[in-house]
């Protein structure tokens, strides 16, 4: 069933293949951001209640929505590596990571400026914004692990580990602190309904959301790569790649026709 | 470390895995007593059920392998705030075998007159001597674990000791046990019944 | 059954039985009504359920609608009061500091306080909420005055 | 008379037998461990004393920093009992698992003819034993101290007996993970910590309820199901993070 994807278990084909999807994506990225922001925060209308206050929706629900995004698709790839033993999914983790634990720092910080005017606070111990804290916790705990070890291999297994654990924890988190207090409104876009915003101002949100998950996923497939080249660095074929990149460099600083004639 | 290295160990074998330090040669112990992974490769052990022998590998069923497994590290694994007599009653306890013959164990390994001294007073030699003590375990062999994994058993060992130590590993062989060890000492094992796996030290 | 495949069995199936019982006691507890917030009728008439009222003198939060009209401010400093309501009696909440920019008449707030008398709470926390809805003024007037009140019902009886 | 002894022989031999060979039941192997492991903290007090006398003086440095005002101190007595035993459990984790991985013993045991989530649960269970239990005996003599509500002393007794176990099974997977790091001390709380927040808002929010007089059962049957969900799970992740430590 899954035959399809055996060539991509190869370090080196996937490593190609995100090479390749590379560029593309940073290009959609920068399409959709910049549609999307434009329209956000000059054409979209203000907010019946909120004013224009409220166009910190715009960067502040993708941030918190890929935050948890990249959580929930670093603990599958970490459940796929310790379970059938898949090392580039160790790898695609590790590069997660870092990327989600900044993503969630914006989410938190923008909404700490959004509050601040809104509600009269900075910060409130209510279910959302204390499991996206935590969430920075977890990123951070994984990242923490990770460097702690000398084996990458090991530290993919044991942040894996952890993530797991951290992907149980962050519901639980979630409704204990729901009964606490709720000040922070229902989710707009979550439902599966039609969204409560009307649509003026919801398809910018859309253009964010995609140009905000394209950035991400160019991001990632960059991070991928290194991760990729750190862990087979002893294969011949990384070596080959270095021992090209290198060749190209000489040949660009120094004179260069003879080989271009070749 | 090592590539392509590919070895089968039979009952009756004694094999000296040997080479500088670095080599790799502890590494190569810890993977084939499954506590590492390696990098590339499987680890595979027999068994005989119901005169069917199976061929498995280590992780499949580790409880069965670890039956028949004896490994003693670089580390001893004594408590220092439990008795001579203590760590070796728990350590055949946990590996489901009789107590009663403790005390023979112990003298076994020179260790007569130590047996309920804490074994934070006592040397590392004489730890290492409580580990090695569960080699003499009078078990039958049926019962207790045919494949020993030895890494440094000489260490701190006098050389009544060693000698002591070589006829064992030649007992039990005969038994139908392997002794998988390292060690930098010459061992006086005739050469027919000594096998050796020299590993070299690579530069990268 | 051989011993190996029986020791895997009782694994899994205490490992099931386990989880089963999790599964039981969260759904014990969500059954339970769990919240620490009073509504302005639950003061007066007492909570749902148990019939319990807060004392005086006691730490609450409370969530209700801020009533028209019924917001003084006092011309010399921060202090204000109002009426806070949901769907029956209401109270009469004070409060000295600097209120959120959402804080208007009809708007659903929530406070923390001291119940000073049966319906007078002393806030020290105001905290203004506001809905999941987004929408440009002009709909928003068009919508009418009962859209916005009942979208803060909803937002104010959560 | 002859015949009849030679019977007994006959029967006894079989279990001889038994006795020697290799099956030591799960349980077998559970109560070894944990005996083991309370003898040696039995012998070397220090761990157990320790992580008490901490979880004390942190609790007296509260009415010191706040002030003895006695309905403060009340108010936020059941956050302050709850935190110190968070962090006084912290600071005895680090015996859990890393004498063993320092001494080779922790090899011998994922080597042992058992499934090494037994013998985690076993030496998770002597630690519960060790540190979670002396907590639980002095709680109530700091919660004078503290002018606890007496509506809710059953509440913090019986949050305490749910919510300590967990604390050792969720800091058993931290210290799984950093029993091979050489300084893991610092990252072991910052792993750990975060895991421990629903434990100490559902505790805290029981306690806080049982003090308004209102029914406190949902509090706890949240906390009796981190409990169990922890008990099932914890071990086989403890047994994963030790086979990642140690290789």
């Amino acid at each position: 069933m899954f035959k399809w994807l055996h060539p991509y278990a190869n370090p080196e084909v996937s490593y190609n293949f995100c090479g390749k999807l590379q560029p593309w994506l940073f290009r959609l990225s920068a399409l959709f951001l910049t549609i999307g922001l434009v329209w956000a925060l000059l054409y979209a209308p203000a907010d019946y209640q909120q004013g224009d206050s409220f166009r910190i929706f715009y960067i502040h629900v993708p941030a918190a929505i890929l935050a948890m995004g990249i959580y929930f698709a670093m603990a599958i790839a970490a459940l796929s590596s310790l379970v059938w033993q898949l090392k580039l999914a160790d790898a695609s983790a590790a590069a997660m990571a870092p990327i989600g634990a900044v993503f969630t720092a914006i989410a938190l910080i923008t909404g700490a400026a959004w509050g601040k005017p809104m509600w009269g606070t900075w910060w409130i111990w209510d279910a959302r914004l204390t499991s996206e804290l935590i969430l920075l916790f977890l990123y951070l705990g994984v990242i923490a692990l990770h460097n702690a070890f000398e084996d990458k291999n090991l530290a993919g297994k044991a942040a894996g580990i952890l993530s797991l654990v951290g992907v149980i924890n962050l519901p639980i988190i979630h409704y204990s602190v729901e009964w606490w207090n709720t000040l922070h409104q229902g989710a707009t876009v979550s439902k599966l309904g039609a969204p409560s915003m009307s649509a003026s101002m919801y398809w910018p949100f859309l253009m964010c959301l995609l140009g905000f998950s394209f950035l991400i996923a160019a991001l990632i497939c960059l991070r991928f790569r290194t991760e990729v080249l750190a862990r087979n660095s002893m294969r011949p074929w990384v070596r080959e790649l270095a021992m090209n990149s290198t060749e190209q460099k000489v040949c660009h600083s120094s004179s260069c026709h003879t080989h271009s004639q070749n | 470390m090592f590539e392509q290295l590919n070895l089968q160990i039979n009952a009756g074998d004694i094999v000296q895995i040997e080479g500088p330090n670095g080599a790799g040669k502890t590494s190569l112990l810890r993977i084939l007593t499954g506590l590492s992974q390696p990098y590339d490769g499987e680890v595979f052990f027999s068994t005989t059920t119901q005169e069917q022998v199976r061929t498995l590998k280590i992780s499949d069923d580790s409880e069965l392998f670890h039956q028949n497994l004896l490994y003693l590290g670089h580390l001893a694994g004594v408590k220092g705030e439990m008795t001579a007599t203590e760590n070796l009653s728990f350590n055949l306890a946990l590996h489901g075998l009789s107590t009663d013959s403790v005390d023979e164990n112990l003298s076994a390994v020179n260790l007569l007159g130590f047996e309920d001294s804490l074994a934070s007073h006592l040397s590392a030699g004489q730890h290492r001597r409580i580990a090695l003590a569960r080699l003499f375990s009078s078990a039958e062999l049926a019962h207790k674990a045919k494949i020993w994994i030895l890494d440094e058993p000489f260490t701190a060992i006098d050389k009544q000791g060693v000698a002591n130590l070589e006829k064992l590993f030649l007992q039990h062989a005969e038994q139908g046990g392997c002794v998988i060890l390292t060690t930098h000492q010459d061992l006086t094992i005739a050469k027919e019944k000594l096998k050796k796996i020299t590993l070299a030290y690579r530069f990268y | 059954m051989n011993p190996r495949r029986k020791k895997r069995l009782v694994i899994v199936s205490s490992v099931l039985i386990g989880l089963g019982a999790v599964a039981g006691l969260v759904l014990y507890a969500l059954s339970q009504n769990i919240d620490l917030y009073y509504t302005p009728t639950e003061i007066v008439q007492g909570k749902k359920d148990t019939g319990m009222k807060p004392a005086l003198g006691q730490r609450i939060r409370v969530g209700g609608m801020v009533v028209a009209g019924s917001v003084k401010r006092d011309p010399n400093s921060l202090k204000v009061s109002f009426d806070l309501v949901d769907v029956g009696p209401k109270i009469t909440v004070q409060y000295d500091g600097l209120l959120p920019d959402l804080f208007r008449e009809g708007q659903g707030i929530v406070t923390n306080g001291v119940l000073v008398k049966p319906t007078l709470l002393e806030a020290s926390e105001v905290l203004a909420k506001h809905d999941e809805n987004y929408m440009p003024k002009e709909i928003a007037e068009s919508l009418g005055k009962d859209y916005e009140k009942k979208v803060e019902k909803k937002a104010a009886g959560k | 008379m002859n015949q009849a002894s030679e019977n007994s022989i006959a029967q006894n031999s079989p279990r001889d037998m038994n006795k020697t060979t290799n099956k030591l039941s799960y349980r077998g192997a559970f109560n070894l461990m944990v005996k083991r492991d309370l003898t040696i903290a039995l012998r070397h007090k220090d761990d157990i004393l320790n992580p008490l006398l901490f979880f004390v003086i942190v609790v007296t440095l509260f009415p010191l920093g706040i002030g003895p005002e006695a309905s403060t101190l009340s108010r936020i007595a059941p956050g302050i009992i709850w935190v110190a035993a968070l962090l006084s459990t912290l600071l005895s984790l680090d015996r859990l698992f890393k004498a063993d991985h320092n001494d080779g013993s922790l090899e011998q045991m994922l080597l042992s003819p058992h499934p090494v989530f037994i013998l985690v649960l076993a030496k998770i269970t002597a630690h519960w034993l060790i540190t979670g239990l002396p907590l639980i005996i002095v709680a109530p003599l700091l919660a004078v101290l503290l002018h606890f509500n007496e509506q809710s002393y059953s509440a913090l007794m019986l949050t305490l007996l749910l919510g300590t176990p967990v604390l050792s099974l969720l800091g058993a997977i931290g210290v799984a993970l950093t029993v091979g790091i050489k300084k893991g001390g610092v990252l072991l709380s910052l792993l750990v910590l975060p895991l421990y927040i629903p434990v100490l808002i559902f505790a805290t929010s029981a306690i806080d309820t049982a003090a308004l007089g209102l029914p406190y059962g949902g509090q706890l049957a949240i906390i009796a199901a981190l409990f169990l969900g922890s008990l099932t799970l914890a071990p086989f992740a403890v047994g994963a993070a030790l086979k990642v430590s140690t290789n």
